[in-house]
């Protein structure tokens, strides 16, 4: 079984600035800058056998102003789950994208674009997925407050309280 | 013109008082069977579907009443909306209920249909369905349970016998009013493949609200109103919507 | 001067003017006209069948003569009766818009005289001459749009002169062995022939004569060479040329050899005798072509391809040898003209206007020619054999001789060929006319009148005598007695016999009464709206022009994955053998020559020549 | 014949044939719910359908030719009626023979065929695609055992067939005297009714109802009657075949029902097959026993 590990850590080896932490038996956390992110994937890639990206997500840091990008990463080879995070800023929410490496991506960075507007440089499709009709936007950002949308947007069922003890809406 | 659906019952194309005997007792049979052989198409939007299996089979067995599950709108005479429906599902929503035939009926099952539910506060549900589309029926609950479901049939049954549900026919009257609000989601140039205005007139279901300013923004109706002798308003400005930011590309 | 010399005179005379104003722009009407005054002639002729014709020279001791006998006259009037057709529909607007058809009306009258000197002949040296006509004719006929054309022509060619060599051989033979080549004489000697002499002459003439008509192992060439030659062409030769080589079959197998000779010939170490060989060939070229059809992707291919399958049903129901099923076979003649003709013709319209005949690119055609629509359809149901029509009148006699003369087996195959050919006439009006209509053809509109009037006409031709299939059985009961085969007792409506009859005036009546039934019926409903095609159900999904959605290549993919193992087309694999074949004996042949001079071989030919005068 | 009773012939036959197969369809739909435990619709459910999807106020149409298909469609159905005798109506039994009678049954197919085109829906088109690729399956095995009832009898009108089996009362039925093509017959009676594992062309799962996807309101009540006319002329068909046609009512009401009844009661517990696996499958098992049919009869 250490062979295997072997592997990873001589990936972390190469690599000199990486801020690995174990945080499970089967779990690592590392946190890499955004440009050296790419390079992480590809080591991964070819020599520990990480080959399955299982999804990216983003977190939106609005003190900061920063997005964290999240790429977990399975290898069949070593049964160990990766997540490397990584920093980008607001104003140019751009990032490089990953479609090269590994195909599924391009829906994972299809979606955080969709929903944070973060823009992926490379990536072949990036047009509104699942929120086809929305004008708004991007409406997962911490700074934009649904509920004063859905009041703003939608009117409401007026509720007439009589109602509540004769559940048959008075038709007896 | 009342906007009461339930007032003006016009049977074939003859309002009810003129219609001849022959056609009250033809109208009379002709509900009755209505009543008594509905064919079900239930829009699994949300999580209401997993109510239907024991609705229909041995369970709870619909088909005592007459009641077959079927496939396609054409051939369906209730919509059940069994769940949330987000924006983009609001719009095939809309297109299966215009290429339903006839008396057709629509069954809101379970909250999110009634006020958006526990998705009320969400940017991409709608919150009353029945801004949309006409409602004959809701069934709150989260989600209710088959005897829930199985009285709403026996009264909507029980409606259509009397000759009570004529719902749909709102949709034709004040389909303006309706398409204004589909407008409002879907932006001033949706149009679903379905002529509604020509089946309007086609069926004399035209009421005061059939065309109107929202009906303008559409190239096909334009036809539709010298032919109904109503001038063409000028189309209406929608409500703002909130501005779009540029994300940089 | 009797009525046929007249004919063959007036005959030659068209050809003749049509060739030299062919390129007037009112040739087709004035083709049009001659054909109706042949077709004039051939019916008065009716009365005085069989007519000698006053020409007829010696050669060589051989009597040349030539006489209309009935079987003869009833392939005539096929014959005229398309060729008008033909000339009609080029005559009209498909015409203006070609620049020089003076090979195209000319080669369709020569066609006709051809035909017309081989219909007439009365000996064997006659036939062959009126065959040869025949043969280099359509050659003229198939090769005029160039390019693929002229190599489907040139394949035909190779077929034709092959098949023809056979029977020179196999009428040299009999020359040599029977006193005179008239078809009297002739017949007395195949009376006191052996088993052998007749197994090979059949062997020589029905493999001479199955090239035109396309038997199985010779069809190749026709599918190519049929879609190929222009629209009216296409309708005529689709139509009857084919039919030629089933009148040379029907001369040989029933006139001369006799049927019931042909019935106790026993085929070698097996339990069949002749008929049934014939049989059995024909039932496998009414099957193979009609699945072949299937899955053609061109109307024209797919409908050249059902010519060798119909084929397939005549000469099977000549083999059956019992009124029923000779008059059935012979009856399938002229229907199967009628409806080919109309479809060629609609599917060349189709190609006038749209420009293709690619079943893949096509579709929804219904609304924009609704005129050439009612033709296909009517056409197609004649020609997958269904009640209204007279396709079915034919088949149904084929299927009840099958089932008297106790011959089950052939009845289910001539079965599995019916069901072919509905599931591929489908196809073919399904890809063309409905479905989806695409982009491109959404301004197309209808062939003017000048076009659909022949169609329509022969549409209605197959309708009309498929409710009164007695109009067609006068003109077979001419035929059949020819044969020597007791004429059917039929009526208007169509057969009486004692063990199940057809009567089409009561069937077809009450279809229509009971369609009349459905429409009442249809109207009890409430009126329903018409809607656009893109007004449709898609599981939501919006449908827009530019997407094409229609479902028509690879149509009946189900069936092709079962069947499409067993057409990994042997006979082209066999064709492409032989031609290899003489090509590595071309080449070693010409290398030998090359090697030594040419002297040294005149030479030896010499001496060879002296030894054996000598010895 | 005097026309008088000829007419009402004309007219008594499809009423009956349509008043029997509503009862079919109710069988079809009890025994269904029997099966799965489940109380089933009320009696008149198959006439509240047709009555309901005739009285639905709008109505699609794709075209003429989608309309006029629907009437030639019911035509051909009503019309093959007429040519199946029934105790005490002969109709034009003696015009058209057997041959007649299974080329009139392809006549509704090939006009719903059309009519299906018109509404230029993919799923219609690949439904019919299939329904002629069964129709292919079904009809060899059907005509193989069509040729050994006609050898057999030495006719093909179907006056002659029933009055040569009801010669010698039950010992002279043809499901006695040629049982394996009495059974190649149901197999094949089995298929052209189109229930469950050869029901490659309606398959909702797959191809939307393929034929019916654009068939609303009337158009749909015309399939639903053709449905009718469809059970009780195959129950009918093979009746008169195999089991002797029908001297009196009371027995030929039970005899069709039970030739109607068996696949009936089968089609609930099968899957549906592939397009491929129905063709092999009735080619082996239909064709063979046909063919040991027919051969059996031969040899006699």
């Amino acid at each position: 079984m250490n062979r295997e590990l072997e592997s990873l850590d001589a990936v972390f080896r190469e690599m000199p600035d990486l801020k690995v932490e174990h945080t499970g038996p089967r779990r690592t956390r590392i946190q890499v800058e955004a440009d050296a992110l790419p390079t992480l994937l590809e080591l991964l890639k070819g020599r520990a056998g990480y080959l399955h990206l299982s999804a990216i997500s983003c977190v939106d840091w609005p003190d900061t102003e920063e997005f964290e990008l999240v790429y977990h990463l399975w290898s069949y080879q070593v049964s160990n789950l990766i997540s490397a995070h990584t920093r980008i800023p607001y104003d140019p929410g751009r990032y490089v994208s990953v479609y090269d490496l590994h195909a599924p991506a391009v829906y994972f960075e299809r979606d955080i674009h969709e929903m944070f507007g973060v823009w992926f440089e490379g990536c072949p499709d990036q047009e509104p997925f699942i929120l086809t009709e929305w004008q708004g936007p991007p409406p997962m950002r911490k700074s934009f407050d649904t509920v004063a949308y859905v009041n703003d947007t939608f009117e409401w069922r007026e509720y007439q309280p009589e109602w509540a003890n004769d559940p048959s809406g008075g038709k007896g | 013109m009342s906007t009461d659906p339930n007032q003006a019952v016009a049977c074939r194309t003859v309002d009810a008082e003129e219609r001849s005997l022959l056609g009250r007792v033809l109208d009379r049979i002709a509900d009755h069977c209505r009543a008594r052989s509905l064919f079900v198409l239930h829009y699994c939007t949300g999580c209401g579907a997993i109510e239907l299996p024991p609705t229909m089979t041995s369970r709870f067995d619909l088909e005592r009443v007459g009641m077959q599950p079927m496939v396609t709108p054409r051939q369906a005479d209730i919509l059940l909306i069994t769940g949330y429906l987000s924006v983009k599902t609001l719009k095939r929503v809309v297109m299966t209920y215009e290429q339903m035939q006839g008396p057709k009926y629509v069954i809101g099952l379970g909250s999110c249909t009634i006020n958006g539910g526990m998705y009320w506060n969400s940017y991409a549900t709608i919150k009353l369905l029945d801004r949309y589309i006409p409602v004959d029926n809701y069934i709150a609950g989260c989600m209710p349970r088959p005897e829930a479901i199985q009285q709403v049939f026996l009264d909507l049954m029980g409606r259509i016998d009397r000759g009570e549900a004529q719902a749909w026919k709102d949709y034709y009257r004040r389909y303006d009013w309706y398409l204004g609000q589909q407008q409002q989601l879907f932006g001033t140039n949706w149009q679903a493949p379905t002529d509604v205005v020509g089946e309007a007139i086609r069926y004399r279901l035209v009421g005061e609200q059939t065309l109107g300013s929202h009906t303008a923004h559409l190239e096909r109706y334009a036809p539709y109103y010298d032919q109904l002798g109503i001038i063409r308003p000028e189309p209406a400005r929608m409500k703002a919507r909130p501005q779009l930011e540029v994300v940089s590309r | 001067m009797n009525d046929l010399d007249l004919l063959l005179l007036v005959s030659i005379g068209t050809t003749a003017v049509l060739f030299a104003f062919g390129t007037w722009r009112w040739a087709g009407a004035l083709g049009t006209l001659l054909y109706a005054l042949q077709l004039a002639l051939l019916a008065v002729m009716r009365p005085e069948l069989p007519l000698a014709s006053g020409i007829g020279f010696e050669v060589l001791g051989y009597r040349l003569q030539w006489s209309l006998s009935g079987l003869g006259w009833f392939f005539a009037i096929i014959t005229v009766a398309s060729a008008l057709f033909s000339a009609w529909f080029a005559a009209g607007e498909w015409g203006q818009h070609r620049r020089n058809l003076r090979l195209l009306h000319g080669g369709l009258a020569l066609n006709v005289t051809a035909m017309l000197i081989l219909l007439a002949s009365d000996d064997l040296i006659s036939l062959f001459i009126g065959w040869e006509l025949v043969s280099w004719a359509s050659y003229l006929a198939m090769v005029q749009r160039g390019g693929p054309a002229m190599d489907a022509a040139y394949r035909y060619l190779v077929y034709a002169l092959a098949g023809a060599l056979a029977v020179l051989v196999a009428i040299a033979m009999i020359a040599a062995q029977s006193p005179a080549l008239d078809f009297g004489s002739v017949r007395v000697w195949f009376a006191s022939a052996g088993n052998g002499t007749i197994w090979t002459v059949m062997l020589l003439t029905m493999a001479g004569f199955g090239v035109k008509m396309g038997l199985l192992p010779l069809h190749l060439w026709q599918p190519a060479a049929y879609s190929e030659s222009p629209g009216p062409i296409a309708a005529f030769l689709g139509a009857i040329s084919s039919r030629m080589g089933l009148f040379a079959i029907i001369v040989v197998l029933a006139q001369l050899i006799g049927l019931e000779r042909l019935g106790n010939l026993p085929v070698a170490f097996s339990f069949w005798n002749a008929n049934e060989f014939w049989a059995w060939l024909a039932a496998l070229t009414l099957i193979v072509p009609t699945f072949i059809a299937l899955t053609q992707n061109d109307a024209r291919m797919l409908l050249a391809w059902h010519g060798i399958g119909q084929g397939g049903y005549m000469l099977l129901g000549i083999l059956i040898a019992t009124p029923l099923g000779v008059s059935g076979g012979l009856m399938h003649v002229i229907n199967y003209a009628c409806y080919q003709a109309a479809l060629f013709l609609a599917v060349t319209a189709v190609a006038h206007r749209t420009g293709t005949t690619d079943l893949d690119h096509l579709g929804g055609l219904i609304n924009r020619m609704p005129l050439t629509y009612v033709t296909m359809l009517f056409c197609i149901i004649g020609l997958a054999g269904l009640p209204p029509m007279n396709g079915f009148v034919s088949k149904w006699m084929i299927y009840k001789a099958l089932l008297d003369a106790q011959m089950p087996l052939l009845f289910v195959a001539a079965v599995i060929g019916t069901l072919g050919t509905i599931l591929s006439v489908y196809k073919l009006i399904h890809n063309t006319f409905l479905g989806q209509l695409r982009l491109e053809h959404a301004q197309v509109n209808e062939v003017p009148i000048s076009m659909w009037l022949p169609m329509i006409l022969l549409a209605l031709i197959v309708f009309i005598t498929g409710w009164m299939p007695g109009l067609f059985l006068d003109l077979v009961d001419e035929a059949v007695v020819a044969i020597g085969i007791t004429q059917l007792p039929h009526h208007l409506g169509g057969v009486d016999l004692g063990n199940g009859g057809l009567d089409m005036l009561w069937i077809v009546g009450v279809l229509l009464a009971a369609i009349g039934i459905g429409a009442i019926v249809y109207f009890l409903g409430n009126r329903s709206v018409r809607v656009g095609q893109f007004d449709n159900y898609a599981g939501g999904q919006i449908l827009t022009a530019d997407v094409p959605y229609q479902y028509s290549h690879q149509f009946y993919a189900g069936l092709l994955r079962v069947i499409q193992p067993w057409m990994r087309g042997g006979m082209a694999w066999g064709e492409r053998a032989l031609v290899s074949g003489a090509d590595f004996l071309g080449g070693a042949m010409s290398g030998l020559y090359r090697a030594a001079p040419a002297g040294a071989y005149l030479l030896l030919a010499v001496l060879a020549a002296l030894a054996v005068t000598l010895l | 014949m005097d026309f008088t009773h000829l007419f009402v012939e004309l007219v008594l036959m499809p009423l009956i044939a349509f008043l029997v197969g509503l009862v079919m369809v109710l069988m079809l739909r009890k025994v269904r719910a029997k099966i799965e435990r489940r109380i089933g619709p009320p009696l008149l459910q198959p006439l509240y359908d047709i009555v309901k999807l005739y009285s639905k106020k709008t109505q699609v149409s794709h075209g003429p030719m989608h309309e006029i298909a629907m009437m030639v469609a019911l035509g051909g159905v009503i019309a093959m009626e007429v040519f199946l005798p029934v105790p005490g109506l002969n109709g034009l039994a003696e015009k058209g023979d057997l041959i007649v009678l299974i080329y009139l049954m392809m006549i509704p197919s090939l006009g719903l065929a059309l009519g299906v085109g018109a509404c230029a829906n993919p799923n219609g088109s690949i439904g019919i695609s299939r329904a002629l690729t069964a129709m292919v399956a079904y009809d060899i095995p059907l005509m193989i055992v069509v040729a050994g009832v006609a050898l057999f009898h030495g006719t093909t009108s179907l006056p002659e067939i029933i009055a040569a089996q009801q010669a010698g009362g039950m010992s002279t039925w043809g499901i006695v005297q040629t049982p394996v093509l009495a059974l190649g017959g149901l197999i094949a009676a089995y298929a052209m009714l189109g229930k469950e594992p050869f029901e490659i062309y309606v398959a909702p799962a797959e191809i939307a109802t393929g034929p019916m996807v654009e068939m609303s309101g009337k158009f749909m009540g015309t399939l639903f009657v053709m449905q009718c006319f469809q059970l009780y002329a195959v129950g009918v068909l093979y009746t008169t075949l195999f089991l002797g046609g029908g001297e009196y009512w009371i027995s030929f009401l039970p005899k069709i029902f039970a030739v109607v009844f068996i696949p009936l009661a089968m089609t609930n517990v099968f899957p549906r097959y592939k397009t491929e696996d129905v063709l092999k499958w009735m080619w082996k098992w239909a064709g063979g026993f046909a063919l040991a049919g027919l051969a059996l009869v031969v040899m006699k």
